[in-house]
């Protein structure tokens, strides 16, 4: 199978789903670009080239250009889903929320509840989240927790290739309001992904890795730090089950809390901040429903609660290492279930 | 394009519609019996009618929080509205949404929005829907003079010209938002002039006659449904009663209200006028009022009389698979 | 002492601070009402009176009506407190924080720490949360949670008038952005409240009720919900420890550790909604922190996953009753350190 | 208001130090040593120099992303600016804020900012600020032709309008935000006739020509410090390199950049100006040349020779007490 890099299995899912019902649209800032100047359309193709040349196939109608107002071209997405279009749209930054968050929070999320199961929303926000590009405080945060937050809010996570083109397609095919989130750091990361067009469903684990020991469930491209973390703990007789949510919400609760039964202790990287984030609701979950199962405290391995700083220096140390994940779990190897009793 | 006999009695039906369910929402709410927040639109009538009158269900309107006029002028079922007010099951949301979050889909009635400024962007997006689908469809944004301030509302404007969209925004200029005047809210003191800065024609009507907004509105989505992109409308009007029901109104002149009623009403203005020039008769529209006091007495008994949810619909409708 | 409301302790904190301090000011939406009506000025007073008649001792030139128009309001609030003044910024209800969500997030919450250290914002936003007035979806959120998860804001929880009363002293004095969250239905909870100014620390929870069995961490109207579960257990011989954090950010969590470590049972009340919430941030942090000393899965009591519904059938089957938190510390009470072991 | 010999050398000062700096950092930059978003302003210095200069450290000003003009012309220190874009500890802002985030409230900078939008409410609040301290203090927003269509910045001047705050609007349209062109995205093709609805008085520039600035920018300050409320400035100007630094720039015509360094170059304007009327020498602005160019080299080797921040750093300035 080709390999291709998470960029081309998003913009595949886009052009297949484009192609496959007239009623998917893209909506952005600068998804094409080029409009009213002197050069070339379509060149631009969103902050990620996702969307690069898709103007040359599908016009100007179906890759609409926007002006820098996040709160109408959201919202506009929103009443265009609400009224027969399946839109994209498309946040540059996560971090952009901030401008536009009622048209996700107050209305979209919203709608079908509110008018008693009498509407239908099938809105795909996409966007960039995450550290890592010396992008400072506004644009490197991942928010995702603010989302997975918010009933009637589906939220994606891909973070490889292959489920990046395949819950992408779910998102569009799918008739709730789903807010899609890259990681960009990982934008070229390579996979094998097939040609045409497949799905994967929501609220269905990705089990990245089988072990015995130590469940960590980690998001996004934690996945990736995580099984540097599992691959070297290998070495050292520590054998970690590692669990890739794909969507937080919904959650996949059963494969973690299996996984936590099977292994009796537990750790989670995120690289959002610490508080009410998805480390925590995860260990709240589990420390409710999987509790009998633990051996050890649950540790989660997360950004602190500050904002992102610009400092290479200090970036690097504000992203979750595959050390510190290391150290987490070598520390819950150390406490046996009877040092829970004999506490 | 003037309207004939037939089309003039509906929409005195429905101005007459509005106002008594809304004087009938007044009086019912002193019961304790209509849960929640409650903003009346009676006054306003000929807005919603003179605008709506000149759609089809498969165009849509963006609401306000202040939506019962918007949704009778849009056709939507009164009897279903008021079980809605009073929080029933076989109300319009199934009792989910109350008056803050009435709407109807299926009339293209996008939902009144508790949200000031929350619904343009909406409208927005209905008129993207019909112009990516090729449709001579329309959607109308209604907006308050308050809301009027709200940025989501200036983008929306922008956004319309920019992707020219066939979409109307309507600002009903009741002069406060809130217990603030729009004389002090709005910097300008021209809502109607700033939505032209953005770049599409904008009339100026009076909003309590009907004919002036009727004929404003046709020319508007006549624009738009020939493709010649958005407009503007802004219409003063007055708001008979409290801000919201249970307002004490301290902000305002003792009896401001009921003085306006005196004065400044849209549907004695409509009355006065087609029975003045003989193009209806006394008869014709006192028939009307009495099956209107029938229609919305039965709304309100049988409101009263239905059941409310149960309790299993609190976890639905929130995803339509999760 | 005399017995005063929420909302009179509110209202004397605000001028009483006003009366100390000329740098402070309060801004909002018709906080104090009727500019350019034909009626008196300042009957307004804020969504709920907090602020009404306060324009006649201060003027219109410290107590600031604002158009309908949250971001600027808001962001006006922090630019000013950023520039020399204390500002209070009324927002009539916190789901109204979709509009100006920015301002808090990406502004007011980083100024400090993107600037190094540099800027100063001792901004005060004061809201209104939370369901039982029949207010439906978009008026009836808590949303404390996902203030809660920014670095660089606090947020203040009170229960109680006297609380009240100290806290908004306390938020108004500090020098660092705060969110004070009251809870709409409990206004007119009454308390002795001292008449002149004092301050309540964050960070320090208030032990409600000492007890044996179980602990309960509650906040904001749930504190009451809770002490009433509380009591009917106690006719059982059921005896719970009640904390009231307070704030949430800073979160007391020594406090909770510490009654855990008595108690070794947990449950969390919390009307917030389940995912990405308060209660399973304080479950992770007790299940990472404290877990030796847990009997029984910590259990959280909270609202379902769904928008708030308008009808009072539904909003009262939505809201956390005394009874569900009853039944969540009756089901610790039959787990044992034992069954732990067992399992 | 003629300036004098003395002002028209710190103005040209000021222009020439942010382009040999904005040159520089373009420079720097391709050696991968300057981390993140790098958002250059050569080819703009007329405006936040014209405007700035007119301005005391007691006056603020609310940026944007592409804000080291803005700094420079505000009075930050040059060194530890570029220590900033570098990272360092000794930054501006300790190495955290960056080009994105740089800022010094001490003298009037409230940051560049990151959120296209994001600054003209704290614009207004520093405006706010003056007001009730009863200073004669002014605030600037500095906006770009993107930044324009965001609510807001609309929601701003209607505020400032309400609450006649002393703040200027200056609206820097490049003719871009970003790839897209301001001919597309200002659906009426005019940024200061919109603010102009908003009701307050605004003139349009051209902001090559720092005198034009300069002069409509000492007008409209003026009328803000006698509390006559706000004003607008829409200044057309040219944005010479891409939008950020490694834009390919495919949207815009090949050399289209440096065509505009050739013609519209604002620095050339004003040598030609005051070396044509004879105000100034050859001789004292190549002096300042030089002086900058050194200025800036050692810039340049200091901010590379400088420390990183250390990692404790990570945790501090969250709040200042918790
Ligand atoms: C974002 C937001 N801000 C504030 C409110 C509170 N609020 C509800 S209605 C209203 C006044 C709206 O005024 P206007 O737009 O003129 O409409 P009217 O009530 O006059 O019909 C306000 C301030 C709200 N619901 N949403
Ligand atoms: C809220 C928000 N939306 C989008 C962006 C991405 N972005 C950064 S700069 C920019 C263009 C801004 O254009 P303009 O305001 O004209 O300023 P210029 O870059 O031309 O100086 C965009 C879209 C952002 N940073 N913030
Ligand atoms: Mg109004
Ligand atoms: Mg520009």
């Amino acid at each position: 199978m080709p390999k291709k890099s998470i960029r081309i299995a998003l913009q595949e899912a886009v052009v297949l789903e484009m192609r496959r019902d007239p009623n998917v649209i893209v909506i952005g800032e600068d998804v094409a670009g080029g409009a009213g100047c002197s050069g070339d359309r379509g060149t631009y193709g969103g902050a990620m080239g996702v969307t690069k040349g898709l103007i040359e196939e599908f016009g100007d109608e179906r890759v609409i250009d926007t002006p820098i107002t996040e709160s109408a071209l959201v919202g506009m997405a929103a009443g265009a889903a609400a009224t027969g279009l399946r839109p994209i749209a498309e946040l540059m930054f996560v971090d952009f929320m901030g401008v536009c968050f009622d048209q996700v929070l107050n209305q979209a999320a919203k709608f079908r509840y509110m008018f008693g199961g009498k509407a239908t929303t099938p809105l795909v926000v996409r966007t960039m989240m995450g550290a890592g590009f010396r992008a400072a405080a506004q644009h490197s945060q991942m928010l995702y927790n603010l989302f997975t937050a918010v009933p009637g809010v589906k939220c994606v996570i891909p973070s490889n290739a292959y489920d990046a083109k395949g819950l992408l397609i779910q998102a569009i095919r799918d008739d709730d309001v789903v807010i899609f989130f890259n990681h960009k750091a990982i934008y070229d990361f390579e996979d094998e992904v097939p040609d045409e067009a497949y799905t994967i469903p929501f609220g269905e684990a990705n089990i990245v890795r089988e072990g015995e020991d130590v469940t960590i469930v980690a998001f996004s491209r934690m996945v990736h730090t995580a099984n540097d973390a599992a691959k070297s703990l290998e070495k050292d007789g520590i054998s970690v089950e590692l669990i890739d949510p794909r969507t937080s919400s919904p959650l996949d609760e059963e494969s973690i809390i299996e996984s936590v039964e099977n292994t009796g202790r537990l750790v989670i990287v995120d690289e959002g901040t610490p508080r009410c984030g998805l480390a925590g609701d995860v260990a709240g979950m589990v420390a409710e429903k999987a509790f009998h199962a633990l051996k050890a405290p649950i540790i989660q391995v997360t950004a602190p609660h500050t904002p992102v700083p610009f400092s290479p220096v200090l970036e690097d140390a504000y992203i979750p290492s595959a050390a510190k994940v290391e150290e987490a779990v070598r520390k819950v190897m150390t406490m046996s279930r009877d040092a829970v009793s004999a506490s | 394009m003037a309207l004939d006999k037939e089309a003039l009695l509906a929409v005195y039906r429905t101005m007459q519609t509005i106002r008594v369910f809304e004087d009938r929402v007044h009086v019912e709410n002193t019961t304790g019996d209509i849960p929640g927040f409650v903003h009346l639109y009676a006054g306003e009538e000929a807005i919603a009618t003179g605008v709506c009158c000149n759609l089809t269900d498969a165009d849509a309107i963006g609401s306000t929080h202040r939506g019962h006029g918007h949704c009778i002028a849009k056709g939507c079922d009164v009897k279903a509205m008021m079980k809605e007010l009073f929080g029933k099951k076989e109300g319009l949301c199934g009792g989910k949404g109350g008056s803050m979050h009435i709407a109807d889909m299926e009339r293209g009635m996008l939902g009144a929005n508790a949200i000031v400024g929350g619904s343009p962007p909406l409208a927005i997006g209905a008129a993207l829907s019909h112009k990516t689908r090729g449709t001579d469809g329309v959607a109308v944004s209604f907006s308050g003079d308050g809301a009027s301030n709200q940025g989501t509302c200036f983008e929306s404007l922008n956004m319309a010209v920019v992707l020219k969209l066939p979409c109307i925004f309507v600002f009903e200029n009741n002069g406060f938002g809130e217990g603030t005047g729009a004389d002090y809210h709005v910097g300008s003191g021209d809502i109607g002039g700033r939505a032209a800065a953005f770049g599409m024609p904008m009339t100026k009507v009076d909003g309590v006659d009907f004919f002036a907004v009727q004929e404003a509105a046709a020319e508007a989505i006549g624009r738009a449904r020939r493709g010649e992109g958005p407009s503007a409308i802004e219409a003063d009007v007055v708001r008979f009663y409290g801000h919201y029901e249970g307002d004490p109104q301290g902000y305002r002149k003792k009896g401001e209200g009921d003085e306006m009623r005196a004065t400044r009403d849209c549907l004695k203005n409509f009355r006065d006028k087609t029975l003045g020039d003989g193009t209806l008769t006394a008869t014709e529209l006192d028939a009307i009022d009495a099956e209107i006091a029938q229609l919305i007495d039965e709304a309100v008994v049988e409101a009263r009389a239905a059941e409310f949810p149960s309790v299993n619909d609190l976890l639905t409708d929130v995803y339509i698979s999760y």
